[in-house]
């Protein structure tokens, strides 16, 4: 005997009917208050500064910043700026978009720890950002050369920035 | 302090594509045929619409399904004036909740009234191209 | 928890399980998959709809079935009529969640039996691709307008992972064939294959580097249940009820970019409340089989350490020495896992639950491991690289 | 217990950092409780298609205080979550658990296609309805058809609404010089003034077990029973003239508090009125008034604000806007403000109170939640 016994539900490939497309383009339209810490970073990002927010308790470094530390739960004391330079935490090369659909170039993406003057950081709790990586190849992410290589942000000209994460084009690898 | 106050986003699936389920791709094809029918319990013998694979009172799996006189009963209805953020509508509709006699549940769908009632007797008009979707009935008229 | 009296006024058991069949496209409505499902769980532990008190529902994102308040929309197919009807949620470790909070449910004694049910039909999302639904599981305003694909999250902890404990593709590729060879006892199975190679996974299709495509567990439509019941209620509906004996859970910070990934301590932390209620102090000797939730093939060794299985960068030794193979001495994911069996994501974590019971039970035919077994453990994760939820389950 | 926002846009704040605002108060409230190290759990009412974010679990943990512990989410009404703390507690493995709620209207765009997509996609979905209160008003012309509910009636629920809200802060939309027959008829027999607004808010609640609530309460507020139901997830064969799911959520939790007759047992009463009619629906459906009577006993003044039993006595979800999901804990937030004096309100005692939510159209599910000092 073996459970499940029998197990049921009606598998199919293609079948015309009775399978019906209901569209959904734009019908679930949102529009968020990016808010008091994010709206800020936003306007930073348009002006070419990526900004955080310090905890004075524990000392911990928010980019994405937050208004609240989620470790000592209390208001964040104040604004920093990065300085625009990191290293590569994490990184990847993806062959597909978020379609599922294969894409042009293999894009390569990582986690950037980011450096924020007067501070130092472990591996364990980082400002941190989600990013484009550029001036490096599939290859280099295969052969793991990238792990902790030096990377900078490469801002788009400020007449084309909107204030979105976009601004920065990517982290462009400066050195390993 | 400047800071950007809003930002936009679409949850852009372009469809969904939705499957009726075995008794309810019988139901929608009947619907097609211009014929309207209901779910019927083994166990229990109830009738019920819309009909699923189960039955809603004893959890039995149902797979018959009944034919039923397309002869209904208004049960409650609306007349919507007005869309959901309070615009007129260019024209007035009626919505109502219509049942059959002898069958639990029934269909909520549009008649074409003025004077609409509870009570009312109706009966559904028929679109010429059906396509198997509670819509094949363009809506309900009295009786 | 400070001074916890652990000493319940009522414990809880696992009484009867159901599953569907796990596939790529199922003709069923979400409403019939969780009935399907529900009904054979009721008819495993001889009992009908009349009988449960309570139904708990898990299922993951709404955007997948396209249905906005999916539980109460579930709630139906999964027996919730007229009765009270919850539906829990924690992203992909939903299912395991499942029966934790219907372990309260029961053990708070405001329930005698409880029905517990997880569906998810992701066929639904089907234009353009239901992977496409995961883009909003990012933050929508600092990750979403760089168009991230849910693969990527994994492909970088997986990435972060072979660099700090120096792992090889071909080792973590051990863990897909295991799996999908392990399916091939599993009645729902969506991919057994016993013929399945080191080298087939590593040719397969590139996705995200390091992820390829037999890397990646499929996208499935299907739904599971079990019921259970409190201690006298449990003895009266079988001589063989299986225990719950621990339950943790833990939610770590949404910032996934903040912090390290080549170790989950937010499974080190849901089990570590697991297993002081179960009294566990040596996991990888009291406990006799393990289903970790195993999306992607390096996540089972991830979670293996987490869960104490294993000790920091050894799981993909133990993997390669064959240890965890059903004959091994620590069977992981006998059941094939989501590699093998398909994963429907919140049902996929409740097939965990179920496989469990049925080892505990000695019922699972084909798929049975080898050593005898006393307690086994069920886990899931989800959200952005941050939950872990882990069940402990025994005679 | 704290909270935040109820405005119709909360422009300044995220969700995130309101429920990070609503939280600060809570814990304030509940003793200067440190939610790092004194939490036992969390839990989040939320639901995805409200957030625009799959899986919105995700952003549950750090606004609470709740990053690595144990954190979840119920796609559910706030009182669910309170239901699911009650248990949590009872079961003997949890002392204090906090729950959260909140709700941002203001994101949401297309608000009236989010909550079409709760419809049955085969049996409802393709008549595209123009507006989902529509459902709602099939029900309302079918309870007042069947107990002979008149238009004056719903006239003079609206008017006590807005007179009680008046004298409650977070009231942003109580106007008592407004006349509901005076308003554009939407769908027939709903009127504008019958339907609620959408506000955005956010609530946290702190529950404790017997053992230690003292420790950060001298007064705290019990929750003595709890309950919820679900009628049908099918519309079609859900009762249009009575909430059912109200009626026994409201049994499961007298039974559980020991309440025989709630009329004579219940002090004052919080319920769902996000549609005028459904004040006496729910009046009825929690036995405070015989079926059919909810009407003739709020004529007669009974539930107005020092009547025998006031209902409302915050102008409901009517004068202050229905926050999402946070809408159980914005009535609960009431009651216990008044049950703790904090707000002055006329009732001539309030040492049991019974609060109630609903989770609006297409769903019939209910909760309640039976309160005492």
């Amino acid at each position: 005997m073996t459970k499940p016994k029998n197990p049921r539900g009606t598998p199919f490939e293609e079948v015309a009917f009775p399978v019906f497309e209901m569209p959904h383009v734009g019908k679930a339209r949102y529009s968020y208050a990016a808010g008091w810490a994010l709206g800020r970073f936003l306007a930073g990002l348009k002006e070419g500064k990526i900004l955080g927010t310090v905890c004075k308790k524990c000392g911990r470094v928010f980019i994405p910043p937050r208004m609240y530390c989620s470790y000592c739960f209390r208001e964040v004391d104040e604004w920093v700026e990065a300085s625009g330079e990191g290293v590569i935490h994490t990184v990847v090369a993806s062959y597909i978009e978020a379609t599922r659909a294969r894409a042009g170039e293999p894009k390569v993406v990582g986690v950037v720890k980011l450096e924020v003057p007067g501070f130092s950081f472990d591996d364990h709790f980082f400002p941190g950002l989600l990013h484009y990586i550029c001036g490096a190849t599939d290859e280099d992410v295969k052969n793991m050369k990238l792990f902790g290589a030096r990377v900078r942000a490469r801002f788009k000209p400020p007449e084309q920035r909107t204030g979105s994460v976009t601004d920065i084009e990517c982290f462009e690898v400066a050195g390993p | 302090m400047r800071r950007v106050k809003h930002f936009p986003e679409v949850m852009e699936i372009e469809a969904y594509v939705y499957t009726a389920g075995p008794l309810g791709a019988k139901w929608l094809e009947a619907l097609r045929a211009g014929k309207l029918t209901a779910a019927c319990c083994p166990k229990c013998g109830r009738l019920f619409m819309p009909p699923k694979m189960y039955c809603p009172y004893d959890f039995e799996e149902v797979k018959e399904l009944r034919e039923v006189e397309p002869l209904g009963v208004v049960e409650t209805y609306t007349v919507v004036e007005r869309d959901f953020y309070g615009r007129p509508l260019p024209e007035r509709k009626v919505l109502a909740f219509i049942k059959f006699p002898g069958v639990e549940g029934g269909l909520i769908h549009y008649v074409k009234t003025d004077a609409p009632r509870i009570g009312m007797k109706v009966r559904p008009k028929w679109r010429d191209a059906r396509s198997g979707l509670v819509t094949d009935i363009e809506h309900f008229v009295e009786a | 928890m400070t001074g916890r009296n652990l000493n319940f006024k009522h414990r809880v058991a696992v009484v009867g399980a159901g599953l569907t069949l796990f596939r790529r496209r199922m003709l069923e409505t979400p409403q019939e998959l969780a009935w399907l499902a529900a009904r054979q769980a009721l008819d495993e532990a001889g009992l009908t709809l009349k009988d449960i008190d309570c139904v708990v529902i898990g299922s993951a994102p709404d955007a997948f079935d396209g249905v906005h308040m999916k539980g109460e929309y579930l709630a139906e197919g999964a027996g919730g009529i007229r009765k009270p009807v919850v539906r829990v949620y924690v992203g992909g470790a939903t299912g395991v969640f499942v029966p934790i909070a219907a372990w309260w449910h029961a053990a708070s004694g405001l329930c005698k039996r409880v029905l517990a049910v997880a569906e998810e039909k992701m066929s639904h999302a089907a234009k353009p691709h239901p992977q496409y639904v995961f883009r909003y599981i990012w933050d929508p305003v600092v990750e979403r307008p760089i168009s991230p694909n849910l693969l990527w999250i994994f492909a970088m902890e997986m990435h972060r992972y072979m660099y700090k404990c120096n792992v090889k593709k071909e080792d973590i590729a051990l863990v897909a064939v295991k799996n999908k060879r392990n399916a091939c006892g599993h009645p729902s199975a969506q991919l057994c294959n016993p013929h399945i190679k080191v080298e087939d996974v590593l040719n397969s299709e590139v996705l995200v580097w390091p992820v390829n495509r037999l890397d990646v567990s499929p996208v499935s439509d299907g739904a599971a249940a079990v019921v259970l019941a409190s201690e006298e209620e449990a003895r009266r509906i079988t001589d063989t009820p299986v225990w719950i004996k621990g339950i943790g859970w833990t939610l770590d910070t949404t910032h996934w970019t903040n912090r390290e990934l080549a170790y989950p301590e937010y499974v080190r932390r849901a089990a570590e409340m697991a297993y002081r209620m179960a009294g566990i102090d040596n996991p990888r000797k009291q406990i006799d089989v393990a289903e970790p939730y195993d999306p992607f093939d390096y996540k089972e060794l991830h979670h293996m350490e987490g869960l104490g299985l294993a000790k920091r960068c050894e799981a993909p030794i133990l993997t390669r020495e064959g240890v965890t193979q059903r004959d091994g001495d620590l069977p992981i994911n006998p059941s094939g896992g989501l590699l093998g069996v398909g994963n429907p994501i919140a049902a996929a974590g409740l097939m965990k639950v179920a496989e469990i019971f049925w080892q505990i039970r000695g019922e699972a035919g084909a798929r049975q491991v080898k050593k005898p077994v006393y307690t086994g453990l069920a886990q899931a994760w989800g959200d952005l690289m941050q939950a872990g939820t882990v069940i402990v389950m025994g005679i | 217990m704290g909270w935040f926002g109820f405005q119709p846009e909360v422009v300044d704040y995220s969700f995130r950092e309101m429920v990070f605002k609503a939280a600060q108060r809570a814990y304030e409230d509940a003793g200067g409780l440190d939610p790092r190290g004194e939490v036992d759990a969390f839990v989040s009412c939320q639901e995805d298609f409200w957030e625009g974010i799959s899986i919105a679990d995700e952003f549950a943990p750090d606004p609470v205080g709740g990053a690595m512990k144990p954190v979840y989410t119920v796609a559910g009404d706030g009182l669910q979550c309170v239901g699911q703390a009650y248990m949590m507690i009872r079961s003997g493995l949890f002392d204090v658990v906090v729950v959260e709620s909140h709700g941002k209207p203001s994101d949401v765009e297309t608000l009236d296609e989010v909550m079409f997509m709760a419809t049955d996609p085969i049996s409802i979905r393709p008549l595209a309805l123009e507006n989902v209160h529509a459902l709602a008003a099939l029900e309302a012309r079918a309870y007042m058809a069947e107990f002979g509910v008149a238009e004056e009636h719903l006239d003079a629920v609206v008017e006590k609404a807005h007179k009680a809200g008046v004298k409650n802060q977070r009231a942003v939309f109580a106007s008592p010089g407004r006349s509901r027959s005076a308003t554009p008829v939407v769908a027939e027999p709903l009127r504008e003034a019958d339907i609620a607004k959408f506000v955005d808010a956010a609530v946290v609640v702190v529950l404790a077990s017997e053992r230690v609530a003292k420790k950060y309460n001298d007064a705290p507020v019990w929750v003595d029973g709890v309950w919820w139901s679900t009628e049908t997830s099918t519309l079609e064969l859900h009762n249009w003239a009575f909430p059912l799911h109200a009626r026994e959520a409201a049994d499961g939790a007298y039974a559980q508090a020991k309440i025989a007759d709630p009329f004579k047992e219940v002090d004052f009463a919080e319920v769902d009125n996000r549609y005028a009619f459904k004040e006496l629906q729910h009046i009825e459906a929690l036995r405070l008034a015989p079926r059919g009577m909810a009407k003739d006993l709020l004529a007669d003044g009974a539930f107005c604000p020092g009547g025998r039993l006031p209902v409302n006595l915050s102008g409901g979800a009517l004068a202050e806007g229905v926050p999402f999901e946070a809408h159980g804990l914005a009535r609960l937030s009431y009651a216990v403000g008044v049950m703790r004096g904090e707000i002055k309100a006329e009732v001539d005692r309030a040492e049991t109170a019974v609060v109630h939510s609903w989770r609006g159209v297409p769903t019939t599910t209910s909760v309640v939640a039976v309160l005492r000092i």
